[in-house]
């Protein structure tokens, strides 16, 4: 076999970072990146992949934060017969200090490939590839600086949060820290997978919902408020005097006509019929803000596609308020997954199981009465249990 | 004993002083230009922020690069996105042009905010998983390179417009809600190891992995293995998923499918799943030329015809999907219609449409 | 042998004059007044139309007083609509009074046109079905008692309101999409006779006559039965419909639920499916107060906050069904939460919603 | 037992015309009508029907149009002991002429109860309450006389139609005629029960459905028009003459703002954005009618709840010309009865085997290539069949 990877190279053109340039500087010092380059010229040439199933790897005392993958043609490749990646455990919002991280790297550089995701679409730091032999040292020698593994099997993955409060205005819940806290508080169930699947929470600090907690998560948390958006009418005037259209561009668009110019204030006319969508306030950062009395509303079921089509969460809780040490919230959740672990099919999600025994069987579980903010309509359908009595 | 169960360090080491400081206080932000965002405090500081570009996998070469313009400008403080951008953020609004021209020495784009494209959510492909029906970060690279103008604010559009892609129906970007979701998909039914099959399989959850109940035990009572009724298989691979005596990857079969106008935020309209346009283009590496041209078109389309603020999926909703394929050009084909488990309320009961 | 398959009378025979001559050729209405329509022909005719209600289930004596009117008036020709309603249709303006006269001298109320409630689509009920749940006539007698008022014209709507009543799940009225749905319901499991089972019934059609799949065959071989899972049986009685050994009604148990919302008009919004706001209301004949106040109270609910031309369903729709359940005072229950095959289509998967 | 019925009598009362009432007047001639008011007040009392299953019972060479009926207590109510009803067959728009409808009433006063439904719920005439031995020679009086009975059981049920082009000026398709000659026409199928379970037909004029076909019929036959609908300004005028709020209650309403008041005029701004909702048309009757390419949607599969839930029919021909002898719709219907006929289960109705084998299946076997109409929109899953190949 020749090792010319014309492909690859041509990916190495264009505007756009160029990955294979990563691999090829990682190249320089790992035999395992510099097969992993013919990998995946391989794989355009012939149209498939080149890896198998792993086996089973791991680190001792955990159940997961390690995927271990083989080659399927370890002859061709062998410096990535073994090429296992590890999910590290990120801190809140993505923040980084330079020292720390560059202590994490060198620990990845020794004992792995140098090539890494920043991040997996869950949100971990992905160290990609490494042999058996490696996990262990790695786990130990980045535990040492202060670092963990994430999530991977059937237990908790690790939580994401948006970037919330540290930079964004719009944020009515502390993501960085509920995301840290819950972090710390399940590492048991982060680590040894006690669950019939995976399960997820991610926390976004508004409705607009930057970490996609509403498509991503078993458990959405999303921030909102529970009196009137607040509107400064200096702000108002500054958009107006600016030649902004906040008629056409915000009072026409709100999804429940809440909004109204009156004699050039922009006024929230019927508060009531606002659905905190967030688009006035995207619209108008400098005037409009949420109200004061925040929380979050608390949503479950997102999933990907396998097996009864993908998920978006859907209401549980309209309204919970979100202050350390989130008793309520890790309560809720602590329910939810103790009914999950009793009634759950092998890789069976949540969603799935409330969708095949009914909403009512989760609602009692976790103590929660049914409201209307729960559906976007009742059911059209006459099959009802009474399984209570009428 | 190996250390356990320390958790991830604590963010509020790894904040940024004028974020430490701010911290819950701000008030407003501005777009000052593409990548670069002005957040305004209630105590009145000021953070700028400049984002750029990644490849995502990428080398700790590149990090420890991105580490060296954090300590210059940056009090030794960076994030990343949620879309895996770095972002570098200063008090001092001088900073702004030396990290762009630091970023753009090391080969980032500086852009990602606002209206336009940002960085692609996305998985693995060809290079690290077995599932995959079509690669990751080459695809990647080739949408990329066709939606830069938009990612660095030459070109804008009504609204954000996000690209994600999964390389296999496990949608590991959970891509299902995304303005156009590009996923690889397979097309051949599973061939089936059945000499290896006890040894690499456990029966009853091979079966029960399949979403379309396609798969029974071997009717022969001697051969401890399943077979696959070929008309109830629509190639998902969940079963390769959980039983690899079941390989389903076929280069001519395996290839892309296109989704478009999903969304997540809340913002005017609920959430959205995205919607199947394109159900297969094959595999055509390094570049996936159709791939990239019927996105750009779409774009295009969206960028001409939408509102302003409105988002592909509103859009669509508002003209209608028909408009949409008339629009495009895009063929409508039998797979577009849904046939799975709530197709009943895909179809159009209602005599209202347009020609 | 006997004559077969000639069909109906051909219908030209059964037309009025003004019809015949004019048929195809109309222009334009108008609403003379509660149940007086006048249509306008291309040709200049005019046709006035007078309606008025009926209680559907009648003696030959009404149909024959009903033909003395048309006899009298309208050249031997009359007709009903699709709400059981007689129309008596004549070119002559001056027929209008004395057909009003002749209609409330044997005893029915001209009314049942514009922006008010028609006549109810309605059933057997104890009349004359083997599986009714409730009553059809007589809770149809009940209500339209109560909504008399909308009928004749008294009072009036936003826009049309449709009433109707199947008295079981079977839904004869096929009252899926109507603005308010009224709807016998059975509570309890059905019991077994195991003795007549085979007998009566079919075994392997009674347990594909389940939705849920509850039933199952009887565990012990000797007894050619079945049994039901308690936990599974949403008390549809569709056993029931296929096996008379499986009886379901019960004194007790029986009672009406009630729907709200549909419609089938394409007029602005599609077809709507109505929706279930009551799961459960005890039978309470023969006035069955509690139904009827209910129902007067969503439509007074409705009067007063929908905008005009908005239907029940365009309405609700609008405001959300949070504000629904809160303007009408009806407690929100787990029932009203779907839990059967398209369910997860109703869960509300966004943030957006009224407190 | 006593013979008081105090709560039949109570519904002698009231405004509304009493069924009570009829009852009564039935009673005075006919036995089985004076048991019938027993057995609604013993109804009333137990809350609970009295009626047992009906046994198999008809007229000679028919399979349908007869319900059989028993009581359960024939001892109590001996006069109603069998209680059949039969289904008659009306005209096109339920249109009668006295003296056609008086021979009618007359054969079933001689032979049953003189109780009867104006109509059933699908549209025949209810001829409610005899025995077995009257079915016969009711079929052979009413056949004398130019009627025939309705269809019941796993047919072709009784075809209805709105009232159409007779008296009103929306119609886009001749309703009464279609309906006539599709009865006629599937007489075999409407009398002799031949299909997997009952099937349905109606047909409106226009979108209004005053039939209500979409929802309650397997094929809906909705009038429609593929050009612009036609608006006559001075009609125009005189609406905005009389204070009619054109713009707030036209204009404003439209579902897809296709249209727009320019200088005074009513304009169809946006022709290719008329969903052809009829609304307004609907509103302004004097000044706007559709257009004069004239013919019908045809939608396929609405039904009441039992097994799957109930359906709505949904667009299978977007747009269909329908004139004599309907030669089009009626090689699709058959086609599709055909595919039914061969793939349905015992008691599935069309649209559940639609759902059960998917809709491509059905459209192949109808011939009809798939069109963007036909969904309101794509699939979101990615469960797809490629069983002809990519
Ligand atoms: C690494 C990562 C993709 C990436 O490149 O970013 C990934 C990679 C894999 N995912 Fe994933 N998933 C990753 C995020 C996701 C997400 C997105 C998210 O978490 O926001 C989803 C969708 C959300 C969800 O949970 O449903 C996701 C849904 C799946 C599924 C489908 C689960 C389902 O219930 O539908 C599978 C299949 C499985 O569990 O058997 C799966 C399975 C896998 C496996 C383990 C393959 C397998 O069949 O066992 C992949 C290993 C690839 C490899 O060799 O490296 N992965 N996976 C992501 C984790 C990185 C990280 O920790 O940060
Ligand atoms: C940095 C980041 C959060 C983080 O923790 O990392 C973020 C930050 C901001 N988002 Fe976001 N969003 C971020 C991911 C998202 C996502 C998630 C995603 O893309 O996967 C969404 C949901 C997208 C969707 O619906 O599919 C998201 C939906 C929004 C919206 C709603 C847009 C809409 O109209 O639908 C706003 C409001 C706006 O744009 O006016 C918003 C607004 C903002 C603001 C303006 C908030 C603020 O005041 O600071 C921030 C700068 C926006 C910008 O980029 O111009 N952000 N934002 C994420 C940047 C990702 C990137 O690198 O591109
Ligand atoms: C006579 C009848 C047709 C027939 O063949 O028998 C009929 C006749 C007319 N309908 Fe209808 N509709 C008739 C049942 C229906 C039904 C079916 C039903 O109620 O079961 C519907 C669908 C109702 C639904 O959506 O649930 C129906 C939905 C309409 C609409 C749409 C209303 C809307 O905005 O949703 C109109 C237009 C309007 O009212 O402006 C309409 C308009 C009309 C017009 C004005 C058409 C015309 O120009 O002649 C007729 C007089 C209306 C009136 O009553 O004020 N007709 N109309 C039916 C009278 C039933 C009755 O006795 O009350
Ligand atoms: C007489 C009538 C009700 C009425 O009082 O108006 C009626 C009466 C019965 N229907 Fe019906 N259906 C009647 C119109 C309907 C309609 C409405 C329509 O046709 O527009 C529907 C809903 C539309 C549909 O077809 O789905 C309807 C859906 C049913 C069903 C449920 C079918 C389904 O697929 O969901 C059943 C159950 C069955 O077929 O076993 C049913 C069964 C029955 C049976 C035969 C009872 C049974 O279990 O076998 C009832 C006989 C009652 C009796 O003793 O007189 N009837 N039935 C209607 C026929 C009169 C006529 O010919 O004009
Ligand atoms: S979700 Fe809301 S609070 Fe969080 S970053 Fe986005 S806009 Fe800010
Ligand atoms: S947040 Fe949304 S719903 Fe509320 S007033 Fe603003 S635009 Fe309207
Ligand atoms: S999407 Fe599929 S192929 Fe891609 S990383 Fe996830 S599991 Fe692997
Ligand atoms: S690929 Fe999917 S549908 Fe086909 S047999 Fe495997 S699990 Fe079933
Ligand atoms: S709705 Fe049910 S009870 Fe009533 S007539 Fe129809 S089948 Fe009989
Ligand atoms: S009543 Fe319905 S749910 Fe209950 S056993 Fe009978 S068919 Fe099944
Ligand atoms: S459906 Fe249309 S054509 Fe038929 S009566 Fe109603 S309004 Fe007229
Ligand atoms: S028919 Fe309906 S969609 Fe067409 S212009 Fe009139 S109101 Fe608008």
């Amino acid at each position: 076999m020749d090792d010319k990877t014309p492909m690859m190279d041509e990916l190495e053109k264009g505007p756009w970072p160029s990955y294979v340039k990563e691999l090829k500087k990682a190249a320089k010092k790992s035999d395992a990146a510099k097969d992993l380059i013919k990998v995946q010229e391989r794989s355009f040439e012939e149209k498939m992949t080149m890896w198998k199933h792993g086996g089973i790897v791991g680190v001792a005392g955990y159940g997961g934060g390690v995927i271990g993958r083989y080659i399927s043609r370890p002859e061709e490749f062998p410096n990535v017969q073994a090429f296992h990646t590890l999910r590290i455990n990120h801190p809140s919002g993505w923040f980084y200090k330079t020292d720390r991280l560059r202590e994490l790297l060198d620990v990845w550089e020794k004992h792995g490939s140098g090539l890494c995701n920043f991040h997996g679409s869950t949100g971990d730091i992905i160290f990609l590839g490494t042999t058996s032999e490696h996990l262990q040292p790695i786990h130990d020698e980045i535990t040492a600086i202060g670092w963990d593994l994430g999530g991977s099997g059937s237990d908790l993955r690790t939580p994401t949060g948006c970037v919330g409060p540290a930079r964004c205005e719009y944020a009515c819940i502390d993501t960085l820290d509920f995301i840290y806290n819950i972090t710390m508080e399940f590492q048991n169930e982060l680590h040894r997978p006690p669950f019939p699947y995976k399960t997820k929470i991610k926390a976004s600090g508004c409705p607009n919902d930057c970490v996609a907690a509403i498509a991503r998560a078993d458990f959405s948390i999303i921030g909102t408020w529970h009196d009137n958006l607040r509107i400064d009418q200096d702000g108002v005037k500054e958009y107006l005097d600016s030649g902004f259209d906040v008629q056409g561009l915000v009072v026409n668009k709100c999804p429940t006509n809440a909004l109204e110019m009156v004699n050039g204030k922009l006024e929230l006319a019927w508060p009531e019929d606002c659905v905190r969508c967030m688009h006035c306030i995207n619209m108008m950062s400098k005037a409009i803000r949420p109200g004061v009395d925040k929380g979050a509303t608390i949503l479950v079921g997102a999933k990907a596609p396998v097996i009864h089509g993908a998920c978006l969460s859907s209401v549980i809780i309209p309204f919970m308020k979100m202050e350390p040490p989130y008793t309520e919230f890790k309560e809720l959740w602590l329910k939810a997954m103790d009914w999950w672990d009793e009634n759950g099919r092998t890789r069976e999600r949540i969603s799935e199981l409330i969708d095949r025994v009914g909403m009512r069987m989760f609602l009692r579980a976790i103590d929660v009465e049914p409201v209307p903010q729960m559906v976007y309509r009742p059911r059209a359908n006459p099959y009802v249990f009474f399984d209570k009595g009428v | 004993m190996a250390t356990t169960d320390i958790g991830p360090p604590d963010y509020k080491e790894m904040l940024p002083e004028v974020i430490a400081k701010n911290y819950g206080k701000w008030k407003y932000h501005e777009d000052i230009k593409p990548g670069v965002l002005k957040h305004v405090s209630e105590t009145g500081d000021e953070a700028f922020t400049v984002r750029c570009g990644s490849p995502r996998l990428v080398s700790v070469d590149l990090i420890r690069d991105l580490c060296d313009i954090a300590d210059k400008y940056c009090d030794g403080h960076f994030r990343f996105t949620s879309r895996y951008n770095p972002e570098f953020i200063t008090p001092n609004k001088d900073n702004i042009e030396p990290i762009i021209a630091a970023i753009e020495k090391i080969g980032l784009p500086v852009g990602g905010t606002g209206r336009g494209i940002s960085n692609m959510i996305h998985t693995q492909g060809w290079i690290h998983c077995h599932g995959a029906a079509t690669d990751a970060s080459g695809v990647v690279k080739a949408i990329m390179d066709e939606m830069y103008d938009y990612f660095v604010g030459k070109k804008t559009l009504p609204q954000k417009l996000r690209i994600s892609l999964a390389c296999c129906l496990n949608m590991c970007g959970a891509i299902h809600a995304t303005d156009l979701a590009v996923v690889g998909v397979h097309t051949r039914v599973p061939t089936i190891d059945h000499e290896h099959m006890t040894v690499l399989c456990e029966l009853p959850t091979t079966q029960a992995s399949c979403p379309t109940g396609a798969i029974r035990k071997h009717p022969d009572p001697n051969i401890k293995s399943v077979t696959v009724n070929d008309d109830k298989c629509m190639y998902c691979g969940n079963c390769f998923t959980v039983c690899p005596a079941m390989p389903i990857a076929h280069a001519e079969g395996d290839g892309i499918a296109i989704y478009v106008g999903g969304k997540v935020s809340n913002a005017r309209k609920a959430p959205m799943f995205s919607r199947l346009v394109i159900p297969y283009i094959p595999n055509n590496p390094p570049r996936w030329p159709e791939v990239t041209s019927v996105l750009k078109n779409i774009v295009e389309v969206y960028a001409s015809n939408a509102h302003p603020f409105e988002r592909v999926g509103e859009w669509i909703e508002r003209v209608g999907w028909e408009r949409f394929f008339k629009l495009t050009g895009i063929p409508f084909v039998e797979q577009n219609i849904d046939d799975f488990e709530l197709a009943r309320d895909t179809l159009r009961t209602t005599t209202q449409f347009k020609w």
